[in-house]
């Protein structure tokens, strides 16, 4: 029995109890940390996976962003009100019949092809970029980076409409961990760049760049450095517009050709920079504004620490 | 059994569970947590089971990572119409 | 080398399992805090760790951003959500 | 030479995180807890850190393990101070259960 065995199974275990603790455990406080204690240990598994962009991602928006909403919905009702109901128990033979259904419909499965796989490495050299997973989101498979980021404005939109009339929080300021956020900030602002600037060949791009940079804003605003957002700033807006819209312009010429947003190799590499800088731009925005309007004002009691 | 296969099958008993939960669970906060433990899982299936012959496969993993950064979307979404809903509740009489 | 880097990231995680019953059991929120910013902790080292095992330096970019983002958590869970003096004992 | 360095780092590094651990599970309350954590753990974190910075290939990749260091301690610096000022504020008791003076 080797070492990766033994530690494939104690994280799954863990994350099976983090999980199933932060659905059906007494008391909000619990539910949401084991939440955020499940986020670290997914990011555990995409490592063992071999997936380095996702658990970038995972540690990023887990960390930076998942985290702090949750908290901040907790603050707003009666956290630590026990949860009722016996459907609690009901709850884990359902959960463990549909496990096991769909566990054994993976048997019957031939092996994979990996045809896809095939196709991206062949056409790796004409992408513009050394980085397989890069290639296949800014190159590839374009429209669905391009698409997703439209999701993204659609749920702000969303966000900003649902808090519309909530006023304009800014929390109070905290003196210590303000010095502390002088230093954090610009280190995340150098590793946000570090990380657009590595996706070329590297695990990386904007995704993981902008996680880092909402999270800079997160923490902005949890130490009173950064109010919430009501209505978005003009100068705001354009750069949540810069992303898609740089993407359109690219994709233009590309409709008369065949395929919908194929990159011509010969300037894919600069393109897809091009693209990537400013899908971090936007990136970063509507990822932040997804916490700054829901940030509500300090209610009594904060603003120590 | 290849690490692909085995996060495939636990991704099937986290989206199991957080179904399960999703469907059962009474509280709002508590769905959006199952809702996003079913995401996560069916991550885990999609890259995992692409992986279960042991290399590694850049399309899913390129689909997921966008997906991750939907979920905490949609996350903040569904935190938004709670706190409406509350609101609301609480100025109904 | 990476075999005992291995061995020591495999025992920081059977460390971990021993902080989530802290998580999971309480007694306070506080408490419950104090677990996740464990598990920040050893996460980073084992990271690191899994950098080498693994053969795969760009983990420790992961290391790197967890270490970078640490912080907000706890922060977040002091100045938006932690009111209620709950009880240290039970 | 490097090799024993290291391995002694890596093995010193993991008795840090297990003395951490067993005061999260032992010590009596949440102040005492949050000096277990914090101390044993960042001290776990750098010898990691630095162990893994001699096997490091290329000067780069070493300084990028010895910055995460200085980054896990001041986060965790700020947090234990900020946990530790609230819980006062909210008159967490101390071990001997005389609920602190809420300033």
């Amino acid at each position: 029995m080797n070492a990766d065995l033994v530690f494939d199974l104690v994280l799954g275990a863990g994350l099976l109890w983090s999980a199933a603790g932060a659905l059906l455990g007494r008391d909000r406080y619990g539910a949401v940390i084991l939440f955020i204690v499940f986020g670290l240990l997914m990011t555990l598994a995409w490592v063992r996976l071999a997936a380095p962009d996702i658990a970038l991602a995972e540690a990023a928006i887990g960390a930076g962003l998942t985290g702090a909403l949750l908290l901040d919905a907790l603050g707003g009702d009666s956290a630590g009100t026990a949860q009722r109901g016996a459907s609690r128990w009901l709850l884990l033979p359902l959960a463990g019949a549909i496990a096991i259904l769909l566990a054994g419909a993976l048997r019957g499965l031939p092996a994979p092809s990996g045809e896809l796989r095939e196709a991206v490495s062949a056409a790796l050299a004409h992408s513009g970029v050394s980085h397989p997973v890069t290639a296949v989101l800014l190159n590839f498979r374009g429209y669905d980076t391009l698409l997703e980021v439209s999701v993204l404005l659609a749920a702000l939109l969303g966000v900003l409409g649902a808090a519309r009339d909530a006023r304009p929080a800014r929390l109070s300021a905290a003196p210590l961990l303000q010095a502390a956020t002088r230093v954090l900030v610009p280190f995340m602002l150098l590793t946000a760049g570090y990380l657009l600037w590595a996706g070329a060949h590297r695990p990386g791009g904007a995704f993981q760049a902008a996680a880092v940079l909402a999270a800079g804003a997160v923490l902005l605003a949890l130490v009173g450095m950064l109010g919430g957002w009501t209505r978005p700033a003009l100068r705001t807006r354009l750069a949540i517009a810069a992303g898609p819209a740089v993407f359109l312009l690219v994709a233009a010429p590309s409709f008369e050709r065949t395929l919908l947003l194929q990159l011509p190799p010969q300037h894919a590499g600069r393109l897809i920079l091009l693209i990537e800088a400013a899908l971090t731009l936007s990136l970063g925005f509507i990822l932040a504004g997804l916490f700054l309007a829901l940030l509500r004002g300090d209610t009594a009691g904060d603003g120590q620490a | 059994m290849s690490s692909g296969l085995f996060y495939a099958i636990l991704g099937c008993a986290l989206f199991a569970l957080g179904l399960a939960a999703t469907l059962l669970l009474r509280e709002a906060l508590r769905r959006v947590l199952a809702f996003n433990v079913m995401g996560s899982g069916g991550f885990l299936v999609f890259v995992g089971l692409a992986q279960r012959d042991g290399v590694v496969d850049p399309v899913p993993q390129a689909m997921v990572l966008t997906g991750i950064v939907v979920a905490v979307a949609a996350t903040a979404l569904a935190l938004a119409l709670l706190r409406r809903l509350e609101q609301t509740d609480a100025h109904e009489p | 080398m990476s075999e005992l880097a291995a061995a020591v990231a495999l025992f920081l995680l059977l460390n971990l399992a021993a902080a989530l019953v802290v998580v999971a059991r309480g007694p306070g929120a506080a408490d419950r805090m104090l677990a996740a910013l464990l598990f920040g902790t050893t996460g980073v080292a084992m990271l690191m760790l899994s950098a080498l095992a693994l053969a795969q330096p760009p983990i420790v970019d992961v290391a790197l951003v967890l270490a970078l983002l640490a912080a907000i958590a706890g922060i977040a869970f002091v100045r938006r959500s932690w009111r209620t003096p709950e009880r240290t004992d039970a | 030479m490097l090799d024993v360095a290291s391995a002694t780092l890596m093995l010193l590094g993991a008795g840090f995180f297990l003395a951490g651990t067993v005061g999260l599970l032992r010590f009596p309350d949440i102040y005492s807890r949050l000096h277990a954590l914090t101390k044993a753990d960042n001290l776990g974190v750098g010898c990691i850190a630095v162990a893994l910075a001699l096997q490091a290939d290329g000067l780069a990749a070493g300084l990028k393990l010895l910055l995460v260091w200085p980054l896990v301690l001041l986060a965790s610096a700020t947090v234990s101070y900020a946990i530790a000022e609230r819980a006062r504020a909210l008159g967490v008791p101390l071990d001997g259960g005389a609920p602190d003076d809420a300033p």
